[in-house]
């Protein structure tokens, strides 16, 4: 009779003890996700939108693993050393299980060690500089990194361009002509098309048969106290370019537009690569035919259900509409992380890593996210851009074929 | 032998001559008056030999040695010092330490020493109050602190700019007191005076400027008398 | 305040010697300049103003073009005012904020050396750009004018006409400016108050107002730019911001308070970076020259002996 | 005696602090240091009357000088920092012979010039510096150990305090001190203006430039919009002149000052807390002109002579 009261007392002990940490885990210990972006600025306020979100979502479907989600969200304030510390606080004081986020390469690499001292899942989503690549190096595999890198970029630019040509034989690109502003962004734009040169000099990678002829002039930006492109279009007027690429800022688009009118340029296509357009930029008349590169345009809407969702819901939570392609990134981010966590059915690193590898995730930028390996790491999301075209105020995404909105209008004309 | 040896010595501010091919001494033992109207170009002399002012033309020889093209610094080290016109303590310092700077740098002193140094010439030049701010001290008190920072760098040339001006009567008697004090320890002193009454008292030679030249040199009361000199200063008058 | 034309004289003589050669070799860098140049001139002509005469250093002086910017950027969204025209309602505008940040900040720093009012209007200048961001984002924008990118043909040499209004202004500034100086009371006792500000009180000119007069001024006169700048330019909360510096480094070439000064070394700098950005192959050396020249000619001007 | 074991207790507390404080308040603090030393070296030359803005220049040349050496001349991280220093004093010597000349606010602008003139030959001188992408390390200096990088920029702003304090204490100090209440009088009492210039010059730039490369190591990359970023200059600035300029507190305390409130700030509001950030140096330059400390040390002076005052009265009754 002792004895069976004892076993009795002991197991009512466990179930307790079961219960209660059975109780903690659900309601009072959420599974955290530590997000550093620069709020001050329109990509990272707006990715972060996206991430409460999918966060909201998430929590709405009763969390994940049983658990409620957290989004912690820092300020990286666009300084590296700031951007670095958020890292610290994330995985010191809140403790978080995952860290994604942010922009802007600079404060990116300035992570880069510390992330690396925790080794916790990281899923970046924005920094396109290979330096950051190389600062991971080829060994961690906790990294994802879903943004294309600048190479992986004007790769994909170039298998667009071939398509275009093959589909619309009117179109014919021989001569490239790139204007890039001074800083880290447009000279790596610069140099790697560079590459992509000599090498197609050669016969060789995504231009051969694109690139006879190359030449590029820089600029200093509007964002960076410039904004006189006068003597850099001169020189690209000059060269006649069939394809006249600007890598800048979105301060430079408009500036740069009304010059190229000015000085009467007027190259068969005019493209562009900035993070985002200014605001009411499509109901400018300089907007017509000028195409660009990007990530995401509402124009996906009409062919990606994800998209549509993505749109609607955004605008519901916030009541603002997504204008930088960082908001549905950001909300990939999440759910694509989700995804790896339910999959895995745990949060063991090394399983959710295997997952995370595994998933097929239909994205609100119009693309499966997969992952693959790139020059360096192992564990690359995108890396592919779309070759988009503003029609009517719109941007139509001309390719790639199987998500595009719509046909290319040629030659720019205004 | 002249301490000081001043030899056509010529300045231009732009096309205006401040100091018109000036020559003159001054010996060791001896107070020499430098007077003038105003805008005869007195201080400009001082500046020029100070080195506070590059000369347009001519020689400063001092103790046998050139020093027309020494920057001010080295002028001093070797032992030419000089006041202003203006007081110019140095703001952030004490008393003290006001006259620390002249021995520290002037004479090449320690802390330690120039420490020592800067309180045995308070109390030579009679300044007790030498641990305050410059901003709570008399006028009195300001200009023995000019004099102090002059004398701690142990000068053989001294230059006292109207140290007079702003004094009452019975401080300009203690500091008529104070220079002839200082002229024992064999120095030679170069007085700027508008007060007549101090040149005659305390000068054994004056020269006399006036718009960059001399016009009259001599001991006091045998140039007051001169011609010109009355006239110099008249015509500032009327 | 100085208007002193023979310090200026040799750098007349170089600009004029740079313009030869230029407009031979390539005459369109050479109108570039000149009409960037005198941007540049229009822009640091108040800040010269606050530091010749306030001796005031305001480190936010690119922000407040940037509201004014923004201000004239509101009058056309709503109310579909013409930036040109909004010119107007902009200085005035401008004028009342200078007004306001001077009784609330810069009258408590006056005379107070340079340091504290550096520092004050650096956190002025942040909160500027901190509001700016919260209410507008960091999103570029722009207002289209046809007219701004209009150009003219002579034979076969195109150029834009629209920036010659930035010489145009520049030049109408300091005319006007130079003007009101020598032919108003209010002008002598600007000028008196740049002197001397203790000798102008002395004679009964009042400080205060003069200086209340000249910050609001030179505020206004950056909202009477940032009208005619806005259909070139897309503003965002740092727009200005590179404006501080290019004004201090134009102010530090001419001599401080020189007004003469300052059209000539906006343009000289203007000229300068132009000849260098139509240089194929190294226009990323044009800062370098831009700022090359900046330190000789301050070298050249005011090396002491030391 | 009392003040060294005060001094003492402070230093411990410093250097013990990874034992007791978590990761993010070590990584917060190893910056604040970062710019303390900043703050103070900025604070050194200008007791001589000189407002410098060289600053993130030379904060920027030991940057690049400390990664080049470390992965071209594969010398060690730590060894680094010593060439980063000698390079930017290096430069400094040179330039320093000519804009020591200038003063005032065309010294200020010409060395504000200069380090952007830095930062365009940086920028275009890609195949040493990578250019305006920059260049990585493929680690951080310690492994990215925070504790040992905490410790080694604790020890140099230890340095760099006590170089500060030693400075105030010198002849040197005596020199520049008269330079900048009154360079004429200063020549007049023989003192050699431009070396006393020179020699501060070089050697707060010396600083600038190991600390340039501390934060290189730390993070192991350079960018020239981020090496030579004009935060490096404005923030030890407002720094200084917050805590209170001329001494070796102010910045200290500056320093602490504005680089915790900037965290705690972004902690109660995620949007728009650098808007209050710029409100409270507005603030404190209006209603406390003359920093921090000297208001602290004044209100307790006073208190002191006070209660002096008070027991002086009591025994007179």
């Amino acid at each position: 009779m002792k004895k069976l009261s004892v076993v009795g007392i002991i197991f009512l002990l466990v179930v307790i003890t079961l219960s209660l940490s059975f109780q903690i885990r659900a309601d009072e210990d959420p599974i955290k996700i530590g997000a550093v972006n620069p709020l001050g600025d329109i990509t990272g306020r707006q990715s972060t939108n996206a991430m409460e979100l999918a966060v909201k979502e998430l929590n709405e479907a009763g969390g994940l693993l049983g658990r409620p989600v957290e989004l912690i969200v820092i300020d990286s304030e666009l300084r590296p050393e700031k951007g670095a510390s958020a890292i610290e606080r994330l995985a010191t004081s809140d403790e978080v299980d995952f860290f994604v986020g942010g922009m802007a390469s600079s404060v990116h690499l300035a992570q880069i060690p510390t992330l690396k001292r925790y080794e916790k899942i990281t899923v970046w989503i924005g920094a396109a500089s290979h330096a950051i690549e190389e600062a991971v190096g080829p060994d961690e595999d906790w990294y994802f990194h879903l943004h294309p890198w600048d190479y992986q970029q004007g790769a994909s630019y170039a298998y667009g361009w071939k398509d275009i040509e093959e589909k619309h034989p009117e179109v014919q690109i021989d001569s490239l002509f790139l204007a890039y502003e001074e800083g880290a962004f447009g000279t790596d734009s610069y140099e790697s098309y560079q590459e992509y040169f000599e090498s197609a000099q050669e016969g060789e990678g995504p231009y051969a048969d694109l690139m006879e002829d190359f030449s590029g002039v820089s600029f200093v930006s509007a964002a960076h106290g410039g904004g006189d492109y006068r003597a850099m279009l001169r020189q690209a007027m000059n060269y006649d370019p069939d394809l006249f690429i600007w890598a800048g800022y979105d301060a430079d688009a408009v500036p740069m537009l009304s010059q190229v009118r000015e000085i009467g340029f007027s190259p068969p296509i005019y493209a562009g690569s900035p993070p985002g357009w200014p605001e009411d930029f499509g109901d400018s008349p300089l907007a017509e035919n000028v195409v660009f590169f990007g990530m995401w345009a509402k124009s996906l809407n009409e062919v990606s259900p994800v998209a549509q969702h993505f749109w609607d819901e955004y605008i519901a939570m916030h009541d603002d509409e997504p204008v930088t392609y960082f908001a549905p990134l950001g909300y990939t981010n999440i759910h694509f992380l989700a995804k790896g966590v339910e999959n895995a059915g745990t949060l063991e690193k090394e399983a959710v890593i295997e997952s995370l590898r595994e998933i097929e995730y239909d994205s609100p930028v119009g693309t499966t996210l997969k992952i693959s390996p790139s020059r360096i790491i192992s564990n690359q999301g995108f890396s592919e851009q779309k070759i988009i075209q503003w029609q009517d105020g719109v941007q139509e995404i001309i390719w790639p074929f199987d998500v595009a909105t719509s046909e290319i209008i040629y030659p720019y004309e205004w | 032998m002249p301490v000081l040896k001043v030899n056509n010595l010529l300045k231009k501010f732009g096309g205006l001559v401040a100091v018109n091919n000036l020559s003159f001494t001054a010996e060791k033992d001896e107070i020499l008056g430098i007077i003038g109207p105003n805008g005869a170009g007195k201080t400009t002399v001082i500046n020029v030999i100070a080195g506070t002012l590059p000369v347009s033309g001519g020689e400063v020889v001092f103790k046998d040695r050139q020093v027309t093209e020494l920057p001010a610094y080295q002028r001093n080290q070797l032992g030419i010092s000089r006041t202003f016109q203006t007081v110019r303590p140095l703001q952030d310092f004490t008393a003290l330490e006001n006259i620390m700077v002249g021995a520290l740098f002037g004479k090449k002193l320690q802390l330690n020493e120039a420490r020592e140094k800067a309180l045995k010439i308070c109390e030579y030049i009679e300044l007790e109050r030498h641990d305050l701010p410059i901003d709570k001290l008399t006028v009195l008190e300001l200009k023995k602190i000019e004099l102090g920072r002059a004398l701690a760098s142990d000068p053989e040339l001294l230059f006292l700019d109207e140290i007079m001006a702003g004094l009452n009567s019975e401080e300009t008697w203690q500091m008529i007191e104070l220079i002839r004090k200082i002229k024992e320890n064999e120095v030679a002193i170069c007085v700027i005076e508008h007060v007549m009454k101090v040149v005659a008292e305390l000068t054994s030679r004056v020269i006399v400027l006036d718009r960059g030249d001399i016009i009259a040199q001599g001991p006091y009361q045998q140039v007051s008398q001169q011609k010109q000199v009355i006239t110099a200063y008249l015509g500032k008058e009327g | 305040m100085k208007i002193n034309q023979k310090k200026t004289s040799w750098l007349f003589a170089i600009l004029f010697f740079i313009v030869i050669i230029v407009g031979i070799w390539d005459a369109s860098a050479l109108i570039y300049g000149l009409q960037r140049g005198s941007l540049y001139a229009l822009i640091a002509l108040p800040l010269a103003m606050v530091l010749g005469i306030m001796d005031i250093l305001n480190l936010a002086h690119g922000e407040l073009l940037t509201v004014g910017l923004y201000a004239s950027y509101v009058l056309f969204i709503n109310f579909s005012i013409d930036p040109l025209i909004s010119t107007l309602p902009v200085f005035i505008f401008l004028v009342i904020l200078g007004g306001i940040i001077y009784f609330l900040t810069i009258k408590k720093v006056l005379g107070e050396g340079h340091l504290p009012q550096l520092l004050l209007t650096f956190g002025i200048s942040i909160m500027l750009i901190e509001l700016i961001k919260i209410y507008w984002t960091t999103r570029p924008r722009n207002v289209y004018r046809a007219y701004a990118s209009s150009s003219i043909t002579i034979g076969n040499f195109r150029i834009g006409s629209y920036e010659f209004l930035y010489v145009f202004l520049a030049f109408a500034v300091f005319l006007l400016l130079k003007l009101f100086l020598k032919k108003t009371r209010l002008g002598q006792a600007v000028y008196a108050v740049g002197q001397n500000p203790r000798g102008a009180e002395i004679v009964g000119i009042n400080v205060d107002l003069v200086y209340l007069f000249i910050f609001c001024l030179s505020s206004g006169i950056l909202g009477l730019t940032a009208g005619v700048m806005l259909p070139r330019v897309s503003i965002f909360p740092l727009t200005g911001n590179p404006f501080s510096l290019i004004s201090f480094a134009l102010v530090a070439m001419a001599g401080m308070g020189s007004i003469n000064g300052i059209l000539l070394a906006g343009i000289t700098l203007g000229i300068a970076e132009a000849v260098i950005q139509a240089i194929p192959g190294y226009g990323g050396w044009s800062d370098l020259v831009f700022f090359g020249v900046l330190i000789a000619v301050i070298m050249a001007k005011n090396i002491q002996e030391a | 005696m009392k003040k060294i074991i005060f001094y003492l207790f402070f230093v411990i507390m410093a250097a013990t602090l990874p034992y007791y404080a978590g990761g993010y308040l070590l990584h917060v603090s190893t910056t604040i240091l970062i710019f303390m030393s900043l703050s103070l070296s900025w604070d050194m030359m200008l007791r001589t009357g000189q407002l410098s803005f060289g600053n993130a220049g030379f904060f920027g040349l030991g940057a690049y000088a400390s990664l080049i050496s470390v992965s071209n001349l594969d010398i060690h991280p730590v060894l680094s920092l010593f060439f980063a220093a000698v390079f930017a004093a290096g430069v400094a010597l040179v330039v320093g012979f000519a804009v020591l000349r200038l003063r005032k606010i065309y010294f200020a602008i010409t060395t504000l010039a200069l380090a952007l003139v830095f930062e365009v030959i940086v920028m275009n001188l890609s195949d040493l510096t990578g250019g305006s992408s920059g260049r990585v390390l493929p680690q951080a200096i310690f492994g990215g150990n925070s504790v040992l990088i905490y410790w080694l920029i604790l020890f140099i702003t230890i340095i760099v305090i006590l170089i500060s304090e030693l400075l105030n204490k010198s002849k040197t100090h005596y020199a520049i001190n008269s330079i900048r209440n009154d360079e004429i009088t200063a020549r007049s009492s023989g003192i050699n203006v431009f070396k006393y210039l020179v020699f501060v010059f070089v050697f707060t730039s010396a600083i600038q430039g190991i600390i340039g490369g501390v934060y290189t190591q730390q993070y192991a990359f350079v960018m020239p919009e981020s090496t030579f970023s004009l935060d490096f200059l404005l923030l030890p600035i407002a720094m200084a002149l917050v805590g209170g300029i001329y001494t070796t507190m102010g910045p200290i305390l500056g320093a602490i000052f504005l680089g915790l409130i900037s965290e705690y700030l972004k902690l109660i509001m995620p949007y728009g807390h650098l808007f209050i950030y710029g409100l409270i140096i507005v603030i404190v330059i209006l209603f406390l002109p003359e920093g921090i400390y000297k208001v602290a040390r004044k209100k307790y002076r006073n208190r002191k002579s006070q209660e002096v005052k008070l027991d002086a009265s009591s025994e007179g009754k």
